[in-house]
């Protein structure tokens, strides 16, 4: 039962996150993928991680894909570039990679099948390891110089993203 | 309270920091305050170590304070350390003094002249100078003296090309500097040497283990040795390296005083007699030394009679004195070398320092023929500049006198007749071209343009003092070195310096002092030479102003020329060496370099370039295929990992 | 819950979401999608890590894709910054036009 | 689990979202009651007693209307907007407890839809979909009015995420649980004996902080800038008639009522009185009104502060969010946690 539940939404994971890949108009595809997000955060409480679903839904759908849509808006981009003409070898050979890494991921899969630890081991209590106080118990105590780092990172980001997008003040 | 060592030679450098960074700004009152004081405080310092150790006598001790690690490579170890012992005590007690001497001096002597900038930029490396005179004296280890060498040598080219806008003066620096390459490239090779045979380039590790196995070490130490003095020979204008030092006067005088005849010059001195125990475990080598010494001091004084500038006459005679310097460290005398590096120091100094007075009496004039009757103008100059020529010339009771006696002594004592005959006739020659240059400059009527005679005067106190005390140096500086035969005070020089002469192992020190009575004959052969000399000069050229001389000038045309133009040393070497040099070189530039060299350079940058003609054309500017080519390589790589597994 | 999922489920999940990313990583023109596809790669990662950290009962996999989503919000605010710069110089976003860095 | 008890769960979970939008209905009449008192006229008063049936007719007439959709619009997403919006509004009300536990039939049941360890965050991530709904409102109109009122509220909603969801950092903080039956639970006691132990009393600045706030996420009067009527015409919903029309207006008065109600949840104790424990069925029924009297307190704010304060500009919107509301935050969450260091030491 809960495999069928889960293998659905994921199945709705692929789907959504393949039209976004398709549709032609990309305020269509950010939907599409918010679409894929949400549904990707409810596999993550079912893998045990609602906190981590949570946050899939608040900073993925709820902030950068907003911004995605912002700048689409912001950009009022009349027509979007069409993907025919042009470039053959590159559609071609792109299609060719992206078809021959798929069928090696799937090799992978299939071979490394037996190998997975999903059938050996059930862990001891699997819904109280994605509740946030437990997470953040190792967050902060193990990763705190990893936090910080990233807290770093954020920071520039917001610098560089300030920076890049100002308008050059008119001299 | 006693100084560091370290801190001797830190004063002056700090001073040349000061000066050489801030001097520019600061004027020359702050300029000349920090120059003379560093070598003021320098002295002090210097001398807080040599009152204890001179007076401390049978207890003084040979110091060696460390300051920490230096370089520590493979098997060299090398410590920053300093060595206060006899000999470098010697050479610290005179290279201090007569520094600050010269820098008050200079202060009077530089002080019209030149620009703030100008007058920085000599205090500077004046007192840069004495920071690499005295790490060469000090210093532990061969490398540290080779610090100090290259040091002074530096300060040496920086200012003999002082006047750097005279073209001569330029080329004159540049001539000492590439000269004495030549010798420090021996040097080198004598400290590669030394390297190899002992592993250490510590002094005290060097001489112990040279004197303990003198047999198994001294084959080898011919070879080194000789390496050893060619530096010797580069930085003490030995011949056939001596032709930088006449042209060195091109730098200010107060220089030319401390540099190229107090102290510089006897670096190469002070090195062998360092190395007394390695040179004495090779004989050929020394007897090499002693003949280059004696044919130096000769040959000197030979040329150094036709010359008329009166810097370029006292250059070959100290050309001439460094010859006997060697002489003495060649036949073994170090002891008497050591004292003439000393007593030499002084008169030579003080002569410089009134040729220096003279000629800013003079307005700048060198040309002894325009000189004369100065004696009444510039009688302090006069006076002391008499005395100093009477010590060079070895009349008793003056430091020159017993400095070259012992000399003298000394070769004839090791059995080289020759040499001390050599020795002798220069002794004689030197009275006679020093009294000639005191007659033509002071003696006589002034022969110089009225205006020249209108700006007469006496030098300014400054320049005076350092010449009266110098004087008084070269009247009582010869005390010290009694010879043995003045009794029981004699020969207390020789104790001094004594401990330096590591007993070498299985060779009893066989000192076999000379009968009195022989000892006595000399003295007096060598005061007749000087004396002779002395009345040859004062008949022809005071009484008889210069006829006899040129009358024999003019019969032998042939020989005169030779003597004027320095046996035309310089001109043979620039047809031997430095003419097919300067062809190589530029041979060396057209083809070597640009040819050959900037040919391989630019087909290799051809031929990238045009790789990357065609190679660009990878980078279409579309990420989409830069995203496509990393997907490919990603694949391969991935293939490959599993195709490895 | 994960007792009853098996892992390859989730792991072909995500070895799919991955493939289709690249997929509109190199096939689409538009600057903007291509970014999209990027981030579905990255969560495709994502999904194999939640996966895994629940399979082996660690805490690890939650705590990289934390990190993870940190470091796609900085990217996507520094990249979207970057697109509205170009967008202005360039007045397109099609990845075929925008070709500055070329020969 | 037996059929009761699914029974259960699921009338847990749908019963709010069917009583919210049946309450929106009087509130609009009370809105407008409120208003004509603080403009000194009347207000409806011929429809039904007092006008209370005004509403009635008016939702009547809405559904009634010709829709009229403009040929240029994105269909679906045009059509996908409203609906969206009205779903966001009420699903956030899900986590949020109305009442005490309720002990019938043997069975403890919670008077919350769904108790999730994750609640606030919950209704964080719920707040990212109604963002959504403007935008695409905007942007599938295909009129400049639409999209700027979609630019505005994307960017006002997010900036105004960032001061509320800080400020409520100190709440969890101070709870040490995301759940908001434990942050109910936590202000149930007092302090001296007569003071409510509610949060606040101990983050004023915080309150402020996340009252502010939620008038700017439901695009309320003086942050209605998405809609303002002056330079906008009527914002993202200028395109939309009929019940279409009627469905952001549904959303927009349910997101007041839900907003208060979490106001009423994170600050004010939620169903909670001091010295009140409730138990039976009309203990719980009263903690129920409890909760209902302090969310329509809030209400009341609400509709006040919208007949009251001027409109901002945007730029002043920005500058408030960013410069004002922002730092205050962070240091009011560093003043929960100098206060939870110091609750801790004892």
């Amino acid at each position: 039962m809960e495999r069928l539940l889960f293998d659905a939404v994921l199945a709705a994971v692929v789907l959504f996150a393949g039209l976004m890949v398709v549709l032609k108009h990309p305020v269509h595809s950010v939907l599409s993928l918010v679409v894929a997000f949400f549904a990707l955060a409810t596999g993550y409480v079912m893998l045990g991680a609602p906190f981590v679903g949570a946050l899939q839904v608040i900073v993925y759908a709820g902030a950068i894909l907003v911004l995605f849509l912002f700048v689409l808006m912001l950009l009022n981009i009349a027509r979007p570039p069409a993907d025919r003409g042009g470039r053959p070898v590159q559609a071609f050979l792109g299609s060719v990679g992206a078809v021959v890494f798929a069928a090696m991921l799937l090799g992978a899969l299939r071979s490394s099948g037996a190998a997975l630890p999903a059938a050996a081991a059930v862990p001891p209590d699997p819904a109280s390891l994605g509740e946030p106080a437990s997470l953040a118990r190792v967050l902060f105590a193990d990763y705190l110089l990893h936090f910080e780092a990233i807290s770093v990172l954020l920071l520039a980001a917001l610098v560089g993203a300030f920076v890049l997008a100002r308008r050059e003040p008119r001299t | 309270m006693r100084s560091p060592l370290w801190l001797i030679p830190a004063i002056p450098l700090a001073g040349f920091l000061v000066n050489g960074f801030l001097g520019k700004r600061l004027g020359k009152k702050f300029v000349s305050v920090v120059g003379v004081g560093a070598a003021g405080l320098a002295t002090i310092a210097a001398y807080s170590r040599l009152l204890p150790f001179l007076t401390e006598g049978a207890g003084r001790q040979t110091a060696v304070e460390t300051i920490g690690s230096w370089i520590a490579v493979g098997g060299l170890n090398l410590d920053l350390s300093f060595r206060l012992d006899p000999l470098s005590a010697l050479m610290l007690s005179f290279i201090t003094f007569v520094g600050f001497l010269i820098h008050v001096y200079s202060t009077g002597y530089m002080h019209h002249d030149e620009t703030d900038a100008g007058y920085a930029r000599y205090f500077a490396y004046l007192n840069l100078f004495l920071f690499a005179m005295l790490v060469l004296v000090l210093g532990e280890s061969f490398v540290l003296m080779f610090v100090g060498w290259e040091g002074v040598g530096l300060c040496s080219y920086l200012l003999i090309g002082y006047y750097y806008d005279r073209e001569y003066a330029a080329a004159a620096g540049k001539k000492a500097f590439v000269v004495n390459r030549i010798g420090d490239f021996g040097f080198l090779l004598g400290m590669f040497g030394v390297f190899s045979l002992f592993g250490s380039l510590n002094y005290s590790e060097v001489f112990s283990r040279a004197a303990l196995e003198p047999a198994r070490f001294s084959p080898a130490l011919s070879v080194v040795c000789l390496c050893l003095f060619i530096g010797a020979m580069g930085k003490s204008a030995q011949v056939p390296l001596h032709v930088w030092l006449p042209d060195a006067m091109a730098g200010p005088t107060p220089v030319s005083a401390l540099i190229h005849a107090a102290t510089m010059v006897t670096a190469g001195v002070y090195m062998v007699t360092r190395c007394n125990v390695l040179f004495r475990l090779a004989p050929e080598t020394m007897l090499f030394v002693a003949g280059i010494g004696a044919f130096t001091a000769i040959f000197a004084a030979v040329i150094a009679v036709a010359q008329n500038d009166i810097k370029k006459v006292l250059a070959y005679s100290t050309v001439s004195q460094l010859g006997y310097m060697f002489l003495a460290c060649g036949v073994g005398a170090y002891v008497a070398g050591m004292f003439h590096v000393m007593t030499h120091a002084f008169f030579k100094a003080c002569l410089f320092l009134g040729s220096g007075s003279v000629i800013h009496a003079m307005g700048g004039e060198q040309d002894i023929r325009k000189m004369g009757g100065l004696k009444s103008k510039l009688p302090t100059t006069y006076w002391t500049f008499l005395i100093a020529t009477l010590a060079i010339s070895g009349i008793p009771p003056l430091a020159g006198f017993f400095s070259k006696d012992a000399i003298l002594a000394g070769a004839f004592e090791a059995g080289h007749p020759i040499l001390y005959a050599v020795g002798l006739f220069t002794a004689g020659l030197t009275a006679f071209y020093m009294f000639r240059l005191v007659s033509l400059t002071f003696g006589g009527t002034f022969r110089g343009t009225p205006e020249q005679a209108h700006h007469l005067h006496e030098s300014p106190a400054s320049m005076t003092l350092p010449l009266v005390v110098l004087a008084i140096l070269s009247v009582i500086g010869g005390w010290v070195g009694l010879p043995a035969v003045f009794g029981e005070h004699g020969d207390r020089f020789g104790a001094f310096l004594s401990p330096i002469l590591l007993p070498i192992a299985g060779r009893e020190a066989a000192h076999e002092a000379l009968p009195h009575a022989t000892e006595w004959f000399l003295i007096g052969l060598s005061v007749a030479a000087a004396v002779t000399g002395i009345l040859l000069a004062l008949r022809w050229y005071a009484k008889d102003e210069g006829r006899v001389p040129a009358r024999m000038a003019a019969s032998m045309p042939g020989v005169y020329a030779l003597m004027v133009n320095k046996f035309y040393v310089d001109e043979l070497y620039d047809v031997v060496i430095v003419r097919p040099f300067e062809w190589l070189a530029r041979t060396l530039w057209k083809v070597v370099d640009v040819l050959i060299i900037d040919g391989v350079l630019n087909a290799a940058a051809f031929l990238i370039e045009l790789t990357g003609d065609f190679l660009r054309f990878l980078q279409t500017g579309n990420v989409r295929n830069y995203a496509l080519t990393f997907l490919l390589g990603l694949i391969a790589l991935l293939l490959f990992v599993v195709g490895a597994n | 819950m994960i007792g009853s999922i098996p892992l390859s489920d989730v792991l072909l999940a995500s070895a799919a979401l991955f493939s289709i990313g690249i997929a509109g990583a190199l096939l689409r023109r538009n600057a903007i999608q291509i970014f999209l596809s990027i981030e579905l790669m990255m969560n495709a990662a994502n999904l194999a890590l939640i996966g895994y950290g629940a399979a082996l009962g660690t805490a690890e996999g939650q705590i990289i894709v934390f990190f993870v989503i940190a470091i796609a919000a900085a990217e996507a605010a520094v990249g979207l910054a970057i697109f509205v710069a170009l967008f202005r110089h360039t007045e397109t976003i099609d990845v075929n036009k925008i070709t500055l860095l070329k020969w | 689990m037996t059929l009761a008890d699914w029974g259960i769960v699921l009338a847990r979970v749908v019963l709010p979202p069917l009583i919210l939008p049946a309450i929106v209905i009087p509130l609009v009449w009370y809105e407008r009651r409120v208003a004509a008192l603080i403009q000194d006229r009347h207000g409806p008063n011929r429809v039904g007693p007092f006008g209370l049936l005004q509403s009635p007719a008016d939702i009547l007439k809405l559904f009634t209307k010709e829709e009229v959709v403009p040929a240029s619009v994105d269909k679906g997403l045009f059509y996908l907007a409203p609906a969206l919006a009205v779903f966001a509004a009420l699903a956030t009300f899900v986590v949020i407890p109305y009442g005490a536990n309720l002990h019938a039939g043997g069975r403890d049941i919670p008077l919350i839809g769904a108790d999730v360890s994750i609640g606030v965050l919950y209704i964080f991530a719920i707040t990212s979909i109604s963002v959504y709904a403007i935008v695409l409102a905007g942007w599938s109109s295909n009129d400049k009015y639409s999209l700027m009122g979609g630019i505005r509220s994307s960017a006002q909603i997010i900036s105004y995420e960032l001061a509320m969801t800080t400020a409520a950092a100190g709440i969890i903080l101070a709870a040490g649980s995301f759940r908001l039956s434990d942050i109910v639970v936590m202000q149930e006691s007092t302090i001296l004996g007569f003071i409510p132990r509610w949060n606040v009393f101990f983050q004023p600045l915080g309150f402020l902080i996340f009252f502010t706030a939620t008038f700017a996420e439901t695009n309320r009067l003086p942050f209605d800038l998405p809609e303002a009527e002056a330079e906008l015409v009527a914002g993202y919903h200028t395109e939309y008639s009929a019940m279409h029309f009627g469905s952001f207006f549904l959303a927009e008065y349910v997101n007041v009522i839900v907003s208060s109600a979490l106001t009423t949840t994170l600050y004010f104790g939620g169903w909670s009185l001091p010295g009140f424990h409730p138990t039976g069925p009309l203990g719980v029924a009263a903690s129920v009104v409890i909760f209902g009297l302090k969310t329509a307190f809030f209400v009341t704010v609400f509709v006040w502060v919208r007949w009251t304060l001027p409109r901002f500009r945007y730029d002043q919107l920005m500058r408030l969010g960013w410069k004002a509301l922002l730092p205050l935050a962070l240091v009011n969450l560093l003043w929960a946690a100098a206060l939870e260091m110091w609750r801790a030491r004892g």
